[in-house]
């Protein structure tokens, strides 16, 4: 990885927490409604995870699926940005049209495969997308990004035994961020360490990782990827992190401790990168200063333009994209009574 | 008499019950350290106590089955599933062992549960949080279930329900949580069975539930201004559904409209209709109307929401068509 | 033509699309090396290996949801839930992933599993082996619902639904896999929307589907007897309803029956009646009538079973109740 | 354990297997219905873990639930075979009067809290009736035999969590007979010992035993009831088994080979035990065909009788047992509109 690629991490986790905290500013002047999941924090995770990926390449990008905190992956999987933040917008001109908002991010042209709200949902089609890429033959694989909270659902469990029984292509990556909503992990899971719900009771290869620093979180997707490439079978990766903002906009965070928050805002993983990248000289103060305008205006002249300007759905196509809107009538009829 | 939001009703209703029954806990995710979505368990765990206000974790199929295996051994335990979307994750418990361990063996046993989940649509909450599902419960021997329109039945049932034999299903409603009622400061009691008439008239009866009553309420006064008169029912329960209520009313108004937030299909206007066909069809003097969602998983885009969901003037416009004024 | 049984006539359409197209897949316990509980996969594990006929642990919820992951990327499973009881597990994934994936991506995606299950009670298979449920399915916006009557659908739709690009429930029935009927040698589709006129008649239409279709026609035959002409439609598709072919029918015969094998609150028979008093009203010389199963969990006893179920006599009644001679 | 004890439970054994062959028999007269599940083969886990659970005191009892096959698991806890019998007959006086059959029998007085067809569905409600327990504060415990394909259900994962964390009173016995109808467990299972699906994953205490041999189960089985019931929560307990039958009556067993089933033949729990019974002298071969000759009569003359003569269930009680039948006002209603 060379200077600029490191460079590049850097804006894009710089683009992507601004991204994030302008949404919630559009949110408060009611531009966007429904619930919103902010990534502010977690940014390593996504970043350092799907650089080791196949991203960006459109269809032959590797399948990548999440919960409802998924604009940053949608977009490091390869989705426009301004399409994103159109959708949260609900115009037309969003990458689903309006018709899915800030929980259902999709863009099947680069093989992001949703954000999906019912918690532990994902897995199983996490596995489908792997059985798909398997069964094609080509040397794709499925990654799949959940939560701690996630894990207590029994489509965990259901999935984990049949991805290993079936060996796909699967890389589970599991954002531990310590909560579901208000409850610490410590209260809802009989072993909070997420990688060792995996090796005995599946027999599958896992292990767990600091999630605030992007380099760490490179190199153990790396390994975690070329397992699971390689056709050895699914992998379970998890990495420590912790998000800043609440769990939604209604979220007071009565349930932990501002100490506990400014421990992990020192392991900010915007700063900790900027940091290392400017003790190697990489590059300086001002370069960085440089970059966050650069980001800003795009995100303003560009991205909230798009959005802002993007028309709204028309209520006559209300009933679009229900069931195939162009059905073959061999297959659909109706049967014809004479 | 003091006024009291729709959240704090139920909570109320906790309170006195959990300080009455040791038997009665509570269950569901977030309701007890961080309080409930809703608020509707907050204070609880300060007062009672984290055996008896149990933080789950993210499992609604096995939580339920929990509370379940519980109640048949006497205990009381009311289920909060934050919102009807998930219970589809808990159906097979609810509808294959809550509703069915009575019969099955043969009386022995009883599953004295309650679970509460508001569906609805609120804001733009997208196709997988506004579901409203009450079909999926009220089609299930074994289970009643019930739809308080506001504060002095969200309290006055949830009483009624802790104390059943029965499973109940309280269907609440994302959009009335902060809704406000004058209710009475002593204990008292709502019956779970019977539909009411919050509104006599002559000319149409107007049926809503949970939310649409206050569809079919808006309605009616629209109607008022137009010089009919319009009677509006509350179902209360939608199983079982209370026919003699609605027979008299159709008997003397006869005509009628059912509002309901679902979309069509095998919902509670269906029921209704059907069920007005087989006691009075000979009473109506119209094609009875439904009003009801589109058929459609629900939209995020505000405008095509709106679009998708009934509101008042959609009632308002199904009376004028079944009376035959448009 | 030979004659096939129901099982047949399934295995057929799987083995015929499996072999024209290898994204086509099997999936579902027991299907594989011990042939499916019904036969209706037999030979296939041995014929297509086990990348294709895939044996899945006892998991509904994610084997369903796994057909659906990989639906999303092109492949057509088709996948067997065992009964219909055990597909309340998989509901979730069935009601809020694959109906609604096409709608929130915007038509950027489609989900072309198909998920065959039997419903129906057969012999004192007792409360949690006989529901039908049919109900939960046709109400989701984003699903296509059909119930084939006997061998000559239950290929033809088979292959109609591999072939489609929606979500597609085939309801089957335990008691029709050994039924039997001629179809053609060579291959055949039939569509999956549209209802179907199986007898012609002009006194009073009887409607069924999938099983009841056969008490209608038994009916039919002892209302002939009584000098009653009756006209049989069998609906095929639940989800969507062919309304016009009924409502054609009601307007020649003016009287309506609908048998369906489930509890009557918010069913099939719900939904079509009120369909009637949207479409043609004003036609309807009688109440319609709806003959269903009483609103209990399926007794084991043989005895309580036989009277919580409809049978062609029940049909009958209903037909000369709705005729006003009884 | 004295010698009468050990006659005692020979003879239980061979009771119960003579009651479910007896069963088969009335099957094919069809007087039986439905689905019917034997347990010939399996005899020493529900015998040997019930004999060291508190049973037969009403009450008093361990709570018991399990699966569909549940015949002999609800006698051993204290329900009368005849009442069985005639629940299997669809008879009013069986023990759910007709309305459950083969799959459901309940016996509510003696704490045998139902066999359920839904696999996997009992988890949950043993764990439930486990928290009702500990929330009572008696030292009762509940016991839930569940087999090796049960445990692919989700309710599995979720259930053995909040078991843990809650730290109920719960004993899960896997009967692990190696199948789940025609399905061989490696076929099915990334973890075939079933006990290493809860160690790691739940820190749940499990072991894995002989289960043909009821000593064995029996030491077992008291080491995991101690544990339990002196408070130090949940305990998963593995026996390694057989059934001698296909998996219902329709199966062909095409799926196992007839040398697998001789293999395990030789160590039908019912010959080991009385090999053993018959070394140390406790009985000889002319006692125990008298036992046997003994049940034989008890079951037809006793048994068969009750359930053949029992009466049918009244076809006007059809809406019966569907709600509470006598409901309080107060609290049902209806709301009277005045
Ligand atoms: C099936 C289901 N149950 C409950 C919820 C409500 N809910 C939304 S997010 C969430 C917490 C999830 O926590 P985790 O998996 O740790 O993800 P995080 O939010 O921390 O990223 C819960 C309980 C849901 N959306 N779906
Ligand atoms: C939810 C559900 N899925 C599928 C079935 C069908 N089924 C009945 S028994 C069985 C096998 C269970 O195997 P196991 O748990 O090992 O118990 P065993 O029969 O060996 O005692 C299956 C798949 C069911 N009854 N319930
Ligand atoms: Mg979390
Ligand atoms: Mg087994």
């Amino acid at each position: 990885m060379d200077n600029a690629d490191k460079k590049r991490l850097l804006r894009e986790m710089i683009f992507y927490r601004r991204f994030e905290e302008r949404t919630f500013e559009a949110y408060m002047e009611r531009k966007i409604g429904g619930f919103l999941h902010l990534y502010s924090g977690q940014e390593a995770v996504a970043t350092g995870v799907l650089e080791m990926a196949v991203t960006g390449q459109g269809k032959d990008n590797d399948y990548v699926i999440t919960g409802y905190r998924d604009h940053i992956h949608a977009i490091k999987t390869g989705a426009s940005p301004s399409e994103v933040m159109a959708e949260l917008y609900g115009k037309e001109n969003g990458c689903c049209k309006g018709r899915g908002g800030s929980m259902h991010i999709f863009d099947a042209s680069q093989n992001f495969m949703g954000g999906y709200a019912l918690v532990g949902q994902p897995f199983p089609l996490a596995a489908g997308l792997a059985m798909g890429c398997k069964h094609k033959g080509t040397d794709q694989i499925a990654i799949c990004f959940l939560g701690d909270g996630a894990n207590n659902q029994g489509t965990f469990h259901e999935t984990m035994n049949m991805a290993k029984i079936w060996n796909l292509p699967v890389l589970f990556v599991c954002e531990n961020n310590g909560y579901a909503i208000g409850t610490h992990i410590n209260r809802s899971t009989a072993q909070p360490d997420q990688y060792k719900r995996v090796d005995t009771a599946y027999c599958m290869e896992s292990s767990q990782h600091d999630g605030m620093d992007i380099d760490n979180v490179m190199a153990a997707a790396k390994e975690a990827i070329d397992y699971v490439r390689s056709g050895k079978g699914p992998y379970f990766l998890e990495l420590m992190t912790y998000r800043f903002r609440g769990h939604s906009m209604s979220d007071s965070k009565g349930y932990r401790t501002r100490e506990e928050e400014k421990e992990w805002e020192k392991r900010d993983p915007i700063k900790l990168y900027s940091d290392k990248l400017l003790k190697a000289k990489v590059l300086t103060e001002a370069d960085i200063k440089a970059m966050e305008k650069e980001i800003d205006d795009e995100i303003e002249n560009v991205i909230i333009k798009f959005a802002e300007e993007g028309p709204e759905p028309k209520v006559e196509d209300l009933n679009k994209y229900v069931l195939d809107d162009n059905p073959d009538p061999r297959w659909i009829g109706p049967l014809q009574n004479n | 008499m003091a006024e009291l939001a729709y959240w704090e009703a139920i909570r109320r209703a906790h309170d006195e019950e959990m300080a009455r029954d040791k038997m009665v806990i509570a269950m569901g995710e977030d309701i007890g350290v961080a309080g409930g979505t809703y608020k509707a368990t907050s204070g609880l765990y300060e007062k009672y106590g984290e055996e008896r206000v149990i933080d789950t974790p993210i499992s609604e199929n096995s939580y339920t089955g929990i509370g379940i295996g519980a109640a048949m051994i006497g205990m009381r335990p009311v289920i909060e599933i934050m919102s009807i979307n998930f219970a589809l994750l808990a159906l097979d418990t609810i509808v294959n062992a809550a509703a069915k361990i009575r019969y099955m063996s043969g009386g022995q046993l009883e599953v004295p549960i309650v679970v509460r989940t508001p569906g609805g649509t609120a804001h733009q909450l997208a196709a997988q949080h506004s579901a409203r599902l009450a079909r999926m419960f009220m089609s299930t021997s074994g289970l009643r279930v019930v739809t308080p329109r506001g504060p002095l039945d969200a309290y006055g049932m949830l009483k009624s329900a802790i104390r059943s034999n029965d499973p109940v299903i309280i269907i609440e409603h994302e959009q009335m949580y902060n809704m406000k009622e004058e209710i009475p400061d002593e204990e008292y009691f709502r019956p779970l069975e019977g539909a009411e008439i919050v509104r006599e008239g002559s000319d149409i009866t107007l049926i809503g539930y949970n939310y649409s009553v206050h569809l079919c309420l808006e309605a009616a006064k629209k109607l008022e201004a137009d010089g009919i008169s319009a009677e509006v029912i509350d179902l209360r329960s939608l199983k079982p559904i209370d026919r003699e209520t609605i027979r008299k009313s159709v008997e003397k108004t006869h005509n009628v409209v059912i509002a309901e937030e679902d979309e069509a299909p095998v919902g509670v206007g269906s029921e209704i209709i059907t069920g007005i066909n087989e006691d009075c069809f000979f009473a109506l003097d119209s094609q009875p109307v439904r009003v009801h969602a589109a058929d459609v998983p629900v939209p995020y885009n505000a405008t095509l929401e709106k679009a998708a969901i009934p509101n008042a003037d959609d009632v308002y416009q199904g009376a004028l068509k079944a009376l035959g004024k448009i």
